[in-house]
């Protein structure tokens, strides 16, 4: 019975969902996930454990991990045959999906038959479709969905620039207030793109052909200049970036630099409240836009109640789950559902919600949403940066 | 049977042995293994992609550079600490807040030493409230800097209770008479240093220094927090290319550690050689 | 460079306890004086004192016309040899007996090398100047140290017991040899030594030191046969003590097994013990009347436990001592 | 005696400076939102505990954290007493080889030997387990119990062993009775750093243990990449705490079960 | 309980060093045995073979008819004294008195206590019970670890160099008081020492072990006054060997200043030291012709480098030796 929980996977996805509830009935489920965010392990421990108790009689244990030792530790479960594991549900995108559906660590697809994914979810949607350019097929399901922002503290200053050609004057006009996280940063990768997007006019060109050289051997030059000529003025004169996006909170909490950023367009306002960023603390986008992001949920190939983790994914994809996400009071991100496909009283709860002053109108965030490009850009930007801009003082 | 019999101490080194060898060596070669292995079987590119790295060089060297000095500084403030303390050391109080650092793991330790020493840190703090400074950008940068002091300041503080720990138990053991023998014959504190008190604390620095180095060239906590974005320590590249990009870069990564292994090594070696005879002599001898 | 050592009103006190009160002593160019005393009297306090390793309380030591009471150890022309020889276990035998001269910076290193070798060969250890101390015997170790010491060219040699942890075989004739090294070097030294007999033979003179001072001092034989107080005719000397202050010496002293009416006093004793030394025989006499043990010569053969009379022939044998000093 | 108090002013100054960080972190901890310009904090909060202690796993993960880190303690114990014993007593053929795979743990990037061994529990049926961490977290900690308790034998030499057995006292009770007691002062630096060691183990533990064992670092690494400053210093508080409640812990254990207590040795 | 100890053909390498071979001795109940011999002979590596401290190479032990050769050291019915006292410094004087019956786990603990207290008693040190060992002197040190291994009622009890860390004025008492404890329990004993006097006073026989096997056992004053081989001539007793085989003892030989025509032999000679032991005096003599030097009696004074003559009065005052046993 080698492969009985292979085997059973493969039945499964002969189920109904049913059958499939039936199944998942009174197990227990574990969820590792990232645990460094009180909010969030707050909504998992206080919002999510007893409800989906209560609506499926299923036990979620959060498991605090990086998502990077989770790919390790079933890259060498799969290297050693461990056909049992311990983890049903992983929290993923990106890169890291790549890899994990490279290597096939994934169960799956299993997305298309949750309920809530079919009924509430834009599965038309690129950003559904695709993870970073990655074909998601049915390997995970969409959690929830955020999008890049700039933090900035109102009380220094009073007018946030609009575009990059601004900030660039801003940041020359206030050496050493402003820096971005390191290319290997998830954050500072994204601040990149976004420059990298300005460059080349738009991302509709990076989208044509996925991954495309050859757009990027007419822009780069464009994207380069731009961030040496930043670089003289940032903090530290650009001698030094901040290895990580916490690390520029905290700059930005210290008052050490005016400006942060960070994907989740809420993300200020807990930290507002916990009195790491000054209170003066708002948000701003570009004309240019600002990348959003998905961020899934996926089933490792070695997860021993997958049954259990689909009615859980499925629980959390549901409308009333996802809107107390969105409540600032726990998480504060946006839903990863299609709000007009919400029922009435959702839809109606949504737009009552008050997400704080720190964030910006639904409007103006749904209005400079840009798409993610293909995975292959962030590690093209990760070779290259330091090459082209650090060591080029 | 009588084998065991009569080599009672093979027994008892046996679990102990077995276990390392078992986890740390085969681990070990599993990590080499991984080092020259891609998709189209054995090849020794990604040896050859690291050496012909710039980047990798440079930070080979860097890395390097810091080890030594943080290692070399916690060593001599350690003997320090221990030979002018060693009285006060004895009482268990005492020790014990010298040992506080131990309490602590590394990352909250360089964690500290930004609530420090970083622009906005307490001593900036503390010099503007002093009216010397009046912005943080005055205050020297002592963190995330390019020479890694901040990276030396941590690991020097953490690891000086480390090498007391390892001292202690030699300055114990001293000859209580050798001093005199040498005040006796003319000499000065820094000959009873030198003839009494170096020959049985070399051995134990350079095992404690090795160890110090080696911790410091392969972890990556620290200079993650506190290092700058080039050059970067080696540690903090073989993290990266392990855990981020598409894993094509692992074997370089894996390259990048045993490389890292391979100078570990390359010192033990030198060290044991240096280390083995005189301390032969020493055993064997009355001074103790 | 005639300089003698004088010793003046040295005192020692460890906290509130005194160790060494006010002693005097003068130790003449060459000489050798030899100390004992009872265990924990202050012996090696002394000598600690005079080496620089202890700072004394009061009084004063001078070398010559110089006065070194407040000079550091290493700064005084004293050197101290101890009970076990103290190579540096990581040096070989040549380098630790170049040891003195390297931190004096005395000549050049072919120099002090050549100057090892010889006094290496002064005590006759030519041939094992590469050779590790550990590779050494006991009594060969100790010969390195005094070499060790003797290169150094002291005005004063202080040794504490530095044969008691070598071998009855080779003590002798390390004794023996230390002492002729010294005379043809005419280096002053006070010898500590718990070994009466190792004491005469060694000392020009020998100091009797009890109760934190010098109890006696003379040439060996002289305190042997002419203590000047009970303690030390107890403690140096071989004789019978007779209430507090009248002595017998050994020597006046006959065993015999009937009791005479000739002589001046006797005791009745018991063989406790028969002994050879130097092919003589010798009785342990234990005379319950004066609580003493007594080791007695005789021609006549004696059992264990046979009662015996010890007796004093004349008068003027029994000598009267002072209490104390 | 003037000698004396220079050196402890030394030694004052030299723990202030190791002292000095804690104490910031203590401020930190109940701190809100301090800021540079400000030498102490202008308001307060107890935020950053109130998060650990609301943590609903936080108190198991305290119970595992010491069950692991004193599991760790006895098999040291059990591994390293006979290990320090033979290479401080006896002298044989290969002995530095040994010496230097017993050192190896320590020496080599544990990244690079995560996932042999990672398969090697797997193999042995281990991963996932707690005992497989406790296994695990033996390989960081052997090297140094070893190295403690060696120069404490070495300390005491092996008189003691002949006299004891010479008087009819059996190996056990001759480690149990003569040498324990006199070892006291290693034992008790090896039983600090071990579960120093065990305690702050995470990339270890999250792999092996498989999220099945969640021990206190599992919990608190992760908000290391956190800007939470607060929750990071108190965690960081209790994480410290820990050792010194084993520390406590076992001195009672020591009196208990040490014979001889009468006269304390402390050196 | 009449046991004999029989050691029977023992040898003993330290790998290709042979340090003891082919040794035989019987010794009887509650006999002490002294063991002399040169330093490093191997006579501590005897002990520890027959405490079963280190594995014999060849032959066997047997205590009564049992054979102990394989047992181990805590099993064997004998205890072995180190020249250090040893006293466990973490447990009391009467814990450090008792623990051999506890390993042995003998009666309650009361009772144990009850005969620790009683040995304490025996050896002179009630009241110090519950002392630490560093509170008491180094004689007191030795006479607790003399009680420690007396509780355990050994058969045999081997004693290496116990007296030689205490001074000389402890050390007779401790001597005569030691002897007289392991007579009154009837314990055998083995018993080293460098120093001959010592091993005459306290042994019932003496064996004089030298390279690697027994040169001569017997009644002390027995081998002093008829060594049967040159070495323990040389070694053990006193008095002149001449050429390889021949031997004056001592007693036979006179110093005289004038050469008289009336003797057997005689050879020149040089004083070389005066000493007085007991009040009669002596005179080393150094005799060129032989290369040795010898301590004789006199009655008449003489000078240091005087030339004397030493003479042999008879011929059958010269002993043949066998060269070798
Ligand atoms: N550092 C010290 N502090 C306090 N008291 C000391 C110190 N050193 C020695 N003493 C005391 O001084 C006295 C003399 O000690 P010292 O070692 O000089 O005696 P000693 O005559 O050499 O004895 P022994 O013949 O046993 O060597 C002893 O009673 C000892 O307890
Ligand atoms: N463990 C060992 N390994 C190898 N050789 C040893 C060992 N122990 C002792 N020896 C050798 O055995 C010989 C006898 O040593 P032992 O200690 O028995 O001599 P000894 O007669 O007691 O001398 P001493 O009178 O100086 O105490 C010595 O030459 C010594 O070098
Ligand atoms: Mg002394
Ligand atoms: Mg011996």
């Amino acid at each position: 019975n080698l492969n009985n929980s292979d085997n059973a996977g493969e039945e499964l996805k002969e189920k109904d969902w049913s059958d499939i509830t039936e199944l998942a009935e009174g197990s227990k489920v574990r969820i590792f996930m990232w645990g460094g965010d009180e909010g969030i392990n707050r909504y998992m421990d206080e919002w999510v454990a007893p409800n989906l108790k209560e609506a499926h009689n299923i036990e979620l244990e959060r498991v605090p991990m990086d998502t990077n030792e989770i790919l390790q530790k079933l890259s060498t479960e799969k290297r050693a045959n461990k056909e049992e594991g311990t983890i049903d549900i992983i929290w993923i995108n990106g890169e890291n999906f790549k890899n994990a559906k490279e290597f096939e660590l994934l169960y799956g697809p299993f997305s298309e038959k949750l309920p809530n994914y079919q009924n509430y979810v834009d599965t038309e949607s690129l950003d559904v479709q695709y993870d970073f350019g990655t074909e998601v097929e049915g390997l995970e399901a969409p959690w929830g969905k955020v999008q890049f922002v700039f933090q900035y503290d109102e009380e220094k200053i009073p007018t946030p620039p609009a575009n990059f050609e601004e900030l660039k004057d801003w940041i020359k006009e206030n050496p050493g207030k402003f820096t971005y996280p390191d290319a290997n940063d998830f954050t500072g990768n994204a601040f990149l793109r976004h420059v990298l997007y300005d460059a080349v006019g738009g991302p509709e060109k990076l989208l044509e052909n996925g991954y495309d050289e050859k757009v990027l051997a007419n822009h780069a030059d464009a994207l380069w200049s731009y961030l040496r000529e930043i670089q003289p003025s940032l903090w530290r004169n650009g001698e030094t970036y901040p290895a990580t996006l916490t690390d520029l909170d905290r700059l930005y909490s210290q008052g050490e630099v005016w400006m942060t950023m960070g994907y989740n367009e809420a993300r200020a306002e807990s930290l507002i409240k916990d009195g790491i960023f000054p209170e003066s603390t708002k948000s701003f986008v570009l004309d240019s836009g600002s990348i959003g992001n998905t961020h899934f949920l996926a089933i490792p190939f070695n997860s021993p109640n997958k049954a259990g983790a689909m009615v859980a994914i499925d629980f959390l994809m549901s409308p009333d789950a996802q809107l107390a996400k969105y409540e600032s009071t726990y998480w504060g991100e946006n839903m990863a559902l299609d709000p007009t496909k919400l029922p009435e009283d959702a839809q109606e709860k949504l737009a009552n919600m008050d997400r704080g002053a720190s964030v910006l109108s639904p409007e103006k965030l749904s209005e400079s949403l840009l798409p993610e490009v293909d995975a292959e850009y962030v590690n093209w930007l990760k070779e290259h940066w330091v090459n082209e801009v650090v060591q080029k003082q | 049977m009588k084998w065991f019999k009569s080599n009672n101490w093979s027994l008892a080194l046996l679990p102990a042995f077995l276990f390392t060898f078992c986890l740390v060596v085969y681990g070990l070669f599993m990590a080499a293994q991984e080092s020259v292995t891609t998709l189209n079987g054995f090849s020794l590119d990604a040896y050859k992609n690291i050496f012909d790295n710039e980047a990798f060089l440079e930070s080979l060297t860097y890395s390097l550079r810091i080890a030594f000095v943080s290692t070399v500084l916690s060593l001599v403030l350690g003997l320090l600490l221990t030979k002018f303390l060693f009285e006060t050391l004895n009482n268990h109080l005492a020790r014990t807040v010298v040992w506080l650092p131990m309490l602590f793991p590394h990352f909250v330790w360089g964690y500290m030493m930004i609530l420090l020493f970083s622009q906005t840190g307490w001593f900036s703090t503390m010099l503007h409230a002093m009216s010397i400074i009046d912005s943080p950008d005055q205050f020297p940068v002592l963190t995330n800097d390019r020479y890694g002091i901040g990276i030396i300041l941590t690991y020097t503080l953490k690891e000086i209770p480390f090498v007391v720990l390892m001292l202690l138990p030699v300055y114990a053991q001293l000859n209580r008479d050798l001093p005199n023998v040498v005040m006796t014959l003319g000499g000065n504190k820094w000959h009873v240093f030198k003839t009494v008190e170096w020959p049985w604390l070399f051995p134990v620095l350079m095992e404690a220094g090795l160890i110090v180095f080696a911790f410091i060239l392969a972890a990556f906590e620290v200079p993650y927090l506190l290092g700058t974005t080039y050059p970067k320590m080696v540690s903090v590249l073989a993290y990266e290319w392990f855990y981020q990009g598409d894993w094509s870069k692992r074997p370089e990564s894996f390259a990048v550690m045993m490389t890292v292994t391979a100078i570990i090594f390359g010192l033990l070696i030198i060290l044991l050689s240096l280390v083995s005879r005189s301390r032969y002599r020493m055993m064997k001898g009355n001074g103790m | 460079m005639n300089e003698k050592i004088v010793i003046e009103k040295l005192s020692k006190s460890y906290g509130e306890k005194c160790i060494i009160s006010n002693m005097s002593l003068t130790i003449e160019q060459g000489e050798i004086i030899s100390v004992v005393g009872p265990s924990g009297s202050g012996k090696s306090t002394l000598l600690k004192c005079l080496a620089g390793l202890e700072p004394v309380s009061a009084g004063s030591i001078k070398v010559g016309e110089k006065d070194i009471t407040s000079m550091q150890a290493n700064q005084r022309p004293i050197v101290m040899m101890f009970q076990q020889p103290l190579l540096f276990p990581h040096m070989t035998v040549l380098e630790n007996v170049m040891i003195g001269l390297s931190f004096k910076r005395k000549g050049t290193k072919a120099e002090q090398k050549e100057q090892a070798a010889n006094f290496l060969m002064k005590v006759g250890l030519e041939g094992y100047g590469k050779n590790y101390p550990y590779e050494l015997s006991g009594g060969q170790q100790q010969r390195v140290a005094l070499a060790r010491a003797l290169i150094t060219n002291p005005q004063l040699m202080l040794l504490d017991e530095p044969f008691s942890s070598i071998d009855n075989e080779k003590r002798d004739e390390l004794r023996l040899w230390v002492k002729n090294l010294l005379k043809e070097e005419g280096i002053a030294s006070l010898f500590i030594t718990h070994d009466i007999e190792e004491a005469m033979l060694m000392g020009d003179r020998v100091v009797i030191f009890a109760e934190q001072i010098v109890q006696q001092v003379g040439k060996p034989l002289d305190v042997y046969e002419e203590p000047a107080t009970p303690f030390v005719a107890k403690f140096y000397s071989d004789g019978l003590l007779i209430g507090t202050d009248s002595f017998v010496h050994s020597k006046k002293l006959t065993v015999v097994i009937e009791q005479s009416e000739e002589c001046y006093q006797s005791y009745a004793g018991k063989v406790v013990q028969k002994k050879v030394k130097h092919g003589s025989l010798f009785y342990d006499i234990q005379i319950e009347a004066l609580h003493q043990k007594l080791t007695l010569p005789s021609v006549e053969n004696l059992d264990l436990s046979q009662h015996v009379w010890v007796t004093v022939k004349k008068e003027q044998d029994v000598v009267h001592l002072k209490n104390s000093v | 005696m003037r000698k004396n108090r220079k050196w402890n002013i030394l030694y004052i100054f030299f723990a202030f400076v190791l002292f000095f960080p804690v104490l910031l972190l203590l401020v930190k901890s109940v701190s809100y939102g301090w800021r540079w310009g400000e030498i102490i904090p202008t308001s307060f909060s107890a935020r950053g505990f109130d998060v650990l202690l609301n943590d609903s796993r936080f108190y198991s993960a305290i119970g595992m954290s010491f069950l692991i880190g004193n599991m760790v303690i006895l098999l040291n114990l059990l591994i390293a007493v006979p290990a320090a014993r033979a290479l401080a007593f006896h002298t044989f053929r290969g002995k530095s080889l040994v010496e230097v795979v017993l050192l190896l743990p320590i020496l080599i990037p544990s990244l690079a030997v995560a996932m042999g061994i990672h398969i090697t529990m797997i193999r042995l049926g281990l991963a996932d387990q707690w005992l497989g961490v406790v296994l695990v977290h033996l390989i960081p900690t052997v090297p140094y119990s070893i190295k403690i308790l060696r120069s404490g034998f070495e300390r005491l030499g092996q008189k003691w062993e002949e006299q004891a057995s010479s008087l009819g006292g059996t190996k056990m009770a001759i480690l149990y009775r003569i040498y324990l007691p006199q070892l006291l002062p290693s034992f008790r630096s090896m039983v600090f750093l071990i579960f120093v060691i065990s305690l702050s183990q995470y990339a270890l533990t999250s792999i092996i243990g498989g999220g099945n064992v969640l021990t206190l670092a599992m919990l608190y690494f992760p908000f290391l990449s956190s800007v939470d400053e607060a929750v990071i210093a108190s965690f960081s508080i209790v994480f410290a705490l820990l050792p010194i409640c084993v520390m406590i812990g076992f001195e009672l254990v020591f009196r208990l079960v040490i014979p001889y207590q009468k006269r304390v040795f402390l050196d």
